[in-house]
């Protein structure tokens, strides 16, 4: 008899167990308008990117102000810490007022390909002249539109930036 | 194919299991031989995803190496980042400011969560139940946001620096980080409901891959994987590091070795995680976030060795240091090589569907093992 | 009262009338044929739309919103994919066994359409044998699954085709007796009189607990023999990536999948008819006004109403549980289903000789 | 245990093992010869139990290779680091995967990276790279134009 009665306790307790399982899922199947955590994505944009926070790191850019200056002397920090070879730094010279010669970045190569965001270029920049912008949309159709340059056409060093 | 299995003579049928296989949670590639659908040898074939981190390494300098690690075990990046830098600060002997040691230890245990928390989802989609991955991923998502919010990634941190932590932790952090404690002291008991009850799941997880104490050793597994079999080998324990020394947890062991074991083992890690959480969510102390450093980092000639406790087990850095900016040699031992290993020894004499169940529970990391 | 067997007699004398009795059958045979194809690929679309919405919302998760209003075109549009994709033929696959195994699956699941009574006098085949002919014919599909694994020379397919077979064989044994234990009851295997029989009530509340346990065990070997999870071995996803159907692609994966879920139909309509009263309107006692309001609703949407029940709790086992090892499946089926239901049969007959059911 | 203790210990039952100054844990030089009868000792003599292989690596010191064996004991929880000097052009050394089994990967992956020679091992073949791979990737004279990337 015990046999059959640990048959039947066995064939009852596993019953209980599904079902309880099936109650949860069932739960959630009636109040589904609750419990979803789906984002539609390319529909709630504005909202994402509205709510990304500060930190968020997607690309590496640098901030220009109104007078199109920006801060980076050129002094290949970035260029040293990037693990990756992402940042290339082409400089020239410019004349100062005075006549002398002083050593300017002509070009700030970006390669977003190779980029990870590891944000060390950031932490070694001395003036803050580039920051991470909070974007993280970087699909193009031509791999060469990720390589960019970061310092606007016609831009110079802010004065008093060392 | 019939050719194969009559060349065998014996029955014998070679299935490759990957490398695109819907089990294997990335590019593990598995020669199996099979008698009908009884397992009788597993021999992992590795490198499909590696990357030769240790080389890679060899030519970056002690701050830039540290990003590279995150992408050995993805999954327990933060734990990763952790071990390269505590092995910098114990080169240079730098002294890390309390206000960091529990920032980092803090988040450690919210990436342990996240780990173990994927981890269920997808041992559950590999056994064939598939909503238990969604319930994982509601609850992970909140992990992340906490990470985007205070680290700036959601996966890749690279929060950990020789000496400290990046940024100091954000205004909203230790709310969130409650926030969650408190919504996950809840659901966790759905992950019972839904899946540890289950007699299906039950009877699919014990007596299955049985791992005694004497071969977890022998293999070198670590991590929950040995502490199902009875072999107590957490480095938070052993070895504490950073400020485990001041908080009381218990080591979660199981002596049984089969899958069901390893799965206990994990989801009560899970609730040690939230407990050493909560003891110090409301204790960090002002101060500091980095300690001091040089601008280039110089350890001495030597070797260095240090050991961390990731979501999958010990992972080891050994370093050989010729005195310049770069290490001359390093080594990662990591966790999933040594538990794979003992995939074969597991596997003997079990069903094919087994496999899968024993492959979740052993909770392999691909780019881990072949870093 | 609307009902389907005006238009079916006014259609049927129409043709009598009008046609030499030869003719007037033939263009019934169209009529019919027309009929089923064209229910079988609303049943795909509407079942695949529903198994999508039914496990999206059981994982917090919303479904297809995409296609149309409310994401309702997407099984329209994933169906025009698959009949433009290229329906690949592997190099070293037996081509004539490759390509005829969809047709048979699809083919089985069409004919056992013939005995259903969809509702009151619609019915395409009153045939004496009517409950033996569904089970009979549901089994010669495991032929086309394992035609379709043997023929696809892939190691994966072979497996899965495998466990099907051993699985399909044991389960047909427990639903057979499950329906077994209603024909003891009804004294019939006639589809149409097992219905009448149950116009007193439904043989799930009238046949006291063997009719229960039958009813359960029923469900569970019809989940298991239409491949279905826990008990999906055959496909397993994750350990044989897509069992017998790895190898095909474009249309003939479609009609394997169509299939699937045509059978998911079927069966779920078998066990409406037999434990639920098929068209019958639910009827308490003398309850005459609730009976009479009952009467009101079409038969036929009684017997969808109790199909698409059923086919719910079969999806509700799907996104819930864990799939089963290929022992333990043979296990539940060998060392539990079978006795049971041996047992449940035997207690049946002697509850029906003694005419103990209500 | 204390190193010195260990140490001694070590000596005292395979004194073809010398010990080498510095270093967090226990060092010691072991030549490629008497290696597998040192490993066999300290996993079996009863208070040692060294059963537990965390590491093993290797190390290209451009006149050398060092096999490196990071050793600890899980009941006694004392650590020793076996260091092996292998011979750079014919590197060869004794399995220790039938002391410790998870030596039988972690050899496979030396075997291949740094083209050390097991004798004994059960499965020497290639792990991670494809079976027709020339060279061994990290051994510090390795050049790869195609695969090697330099900043």
């Amino acid at each position: 008899m015990s046999f059959i009665r640990q048959y039947l306790s066995d064939v009852i307790s596993g019953v209980k167990s599904l079902l309880t399982g099936m109650r949860l899922t069932g739960k959630y199947f009636i109040k589904h308008k609750e419990t979803n955590i789906t984002q539609q994505y390319p529909d709630n944009r504005q909202e994402l990117f509205a709510g990304l926070p500060d930190r968020f790191r997607g690309e590496v850019v640098m901030s220009h102000d109104d007078n199109n200056e920006h801060a980076c002397t050129g002094c290949t920090a970035c260029e040293l810490a990037c693990p990756n070879g992402t940042i290339k730094i082409v400089t020239k010279f410019d004349m100062t007022p005075e006549g002398k010669k002083k050593k300017a970045i002509d070009k700030f190569v970006y390669h977003l390909e190779l980029c990870t965001m590891c944000n060390l270029c950031i932490e070694a920049c001395p003036t803050s002249a580039i920051k991470m912008a909070q974007n993280f949309e970087h699909s193009v159709f031509d791999r060469r539109d990720l390589t960019k340059v970061l310092n606007k056409p016609g831009s110079k060093v802010r004065e008093g930036v060392e | 194919m019939l050719q194969d299995v009559i060349e065998a003579g014996n029955g014998d049928m070679i299935v490759n299991v990957g490398p695109q296989h819907p089990a294997t949670h990335g590019v593990l590639h598995l020669v199996i031989t099979i008698h009908g659908e009884t397992i009788k040898k597993v021999e992992p074939h590795l490198g499909y995803i590696h990357r030769s981190i240790e080389k890679m390494c060899e030519s970056l300098t002690y701050r830039q190496f540290i990003y590279v690690t995150s992408r050995m075990d993805y999954l327990s990046s933060h734990i990763n980042n952790h071990a390269c830098a505590l092995l910098t600060e114990k080169a240079l002997q730098i002294e890390v400011p309390e206000r960091a040691q529990y920032i980092r230890v803090i988040m450690d245990e919210l990436t342990r969560l996240a780990s173990h928390q994927l981890w269920w989802g997808a041992m559950a989609m590999d056994i064939g139940a598939l909503t238990p991955f969604f319930l994982a991923f509601r609850e992970r998502e909140m992990i992340n946001d906490i990470m985007e919010e205070t680290c700036g990634a959601r996966l890749t941190m690279n929060y950990m620096v020789p000496g400290g932590v990046m940024f100091d932790i954000h205004p909203n952090f230790v709310q969130k980080v409650k926030e969650f404690n408190a919504h996950f002291k809840q659901k966790i008991d759905e992950y019972d409901e839904l899946l540890t009850g289950n007699i299906i799941f039950q009877n699919r997880m014990k007596g299955v891959g049985v791992l005694s104490k004497e071969d977890a050793i022998s293999f070198g597994c670590t991590g929950p994987t040995a502490r199902a079999s009875g072999v107590s080998c957490d480095i938070r324990k052993l070895f504490p590091y950073e400020v485990y020394d001041k908080v009381s947890f218990k080591e979660c062991m199981a002596t049984e070795g089969d899958s069901f074991a390893r799965y206990v083992v994990r989801l009560e890690e899970m609730k040690e995680s939230m407990r050493i959480i909560d003891q110090l969510i409301d204790n960090i102390p002002e101060g500091e976030i980095q300690g001091k450093t040089k601008a280039v980092l110089k350890p001495p000639k030597g070797e260095f060795y240090t050991r961390v406790e990731t979501a999958r087990g010990e992972l080891g850095v050994y370093v050989v240091s010729e005195g310049a900016t770069t290490p001359y040699r390093i080594k990662f031992r990591s966790p999933g090589f040594s538990n794979l290993s003992a995939l074969d020894h597991i596997a003997r004499g079990q069903k094919l569907g087994d496999l899968v169940a024993m492959m979740g529970t052993l909770d392999l990391v691909i780019p881990d093992i072949d870093r | 009262m609307f009902s389907l067997e005006n238009i079916t007699n006014l259609v049927s004398t129409w043709l009598y009338a009008n046609l030499d009795p030869t003719w007037a059958l033939v263009v019934q045979f169209v009529i019919v044929g027309v009929l089923v194809i064209s229910l079988f690929s609303i049943l795909g679309l509407v079942l695949i739309m529903m198994e999508r919405r039914v496990a999206a919302w059981m994982q917090l998760r919303l479904g297809p919103n995409r296609v149309g209003p409310r994401g309702y075109f997407q099984t329209v549009a994933d169906t025009l994919k698959l009949i433009v994709k290229e329906g690949m033929t592997p190099d070293g696959a037996d081509k004539f066994l490759f390509n005829l195994a969809p047709f048979i699956v699809m083919i089985v699941s069409m004919v056992i359409m013939a005995p259903l009574m969809f509702a009151k006098g619609f019915q395409i085949w009153d045939v004496n044998i009517g409950v033996f002919f569904i089970t009979a014919v549901s089994s010669v599909s495991v032929i086309g699954i394992l035609m379709a694994g043997w023929a696809s020379n892939n190691k994966y397919s072979l497996l899965g085709a495998m466990r099907s077979g051993a699985q399909i064989v044991s389960y047909e044994l427990s639903a057979g007796l499950a329906i077994l234990t209603i024909v003891v009851f009804s004294g019939s295997l006639q589809v149409s009189t097992i219905v009448e029989s149950q116009a007193d009530g439904w043989w799930l509340l009238k046949g006291h607990v063997p009719a229960v346990i039958s009813f359960v065990i029923f469900i569970i070997a019809v989940t298991a023999e239409t491949n279905r999870a826990p008990f999906d071995l055959a496909e397993a996803e994750s350990e044989l990536t897509a069992g017998f159907h790895t190898e095909y692609s474009g249309m003939k994966f479609a009609l394997f999948f169509l299939a699937e879920y045509v059978n998911i139909f079927v069966v779920c309509a078998v066990g409406a008819t037999l434990y639920l009263g098929g068209w019958m309107p639910f009827h308490i006692g003398n309850w005459t006004s609730f009976n009479q309001v009952m009467d009101y609703i079409p038969s036929s949407a009684w017997f969808f109403g109790k199909t698409f029940f059923l086919i719910f709790v079969i999806m509700w086992f799907r996104w819930t549980f864990p799939r089963l090892r290929i022992d333990q499946l043979l296990n539940l089926e060998w060392k539990y289903l079978l006795p049971i239901s041996l047992f449940n049969l035997l207690l049946a007959t002697v509850i029906a000789i003694m005419g103990l059911h209500f | 245990m204390t190193r010195e203790e260990l140490q001694s210990r070590i000596s005292e039952i395979a004194p073809m093992a010398t010990a080498i100054e510095g270093g967090e844990w226990l060092n010691m030089d072991v030549a490629p010869a008497d290696w597998k009868n040192v490993a066999k000792l300290v996993r079996h003599t009863a208070g040692l139990d060294m059963d537990y292989l965390f590491c093993l690596t290797c190390v290209d010191w451009k006149t050398h290779l060092t096999m490196v064996y990071h050793l600890t004991s899980t009941t006694h929880r004392q650590t020793v680091v076996f260091k092996v000097k292998l011979d750079r052009e014919k590197a060869e050394v004794d399995t220790v995967c039938d002391i410790w089994r998870t030596a039988e990967f972690h050899e496979r992956e030396v075997f291949e990276l740094f083209g050390v020679d097991f004798k004994g091992h059960p499965d020497l073949r290639k792990l991670i790279l494809p079976d027709d791979w020339q060279g061994f990737p990290l051994r510090k004279d390795y050049e790869d134009p195609i695969n090697m990337i330099k900043l």
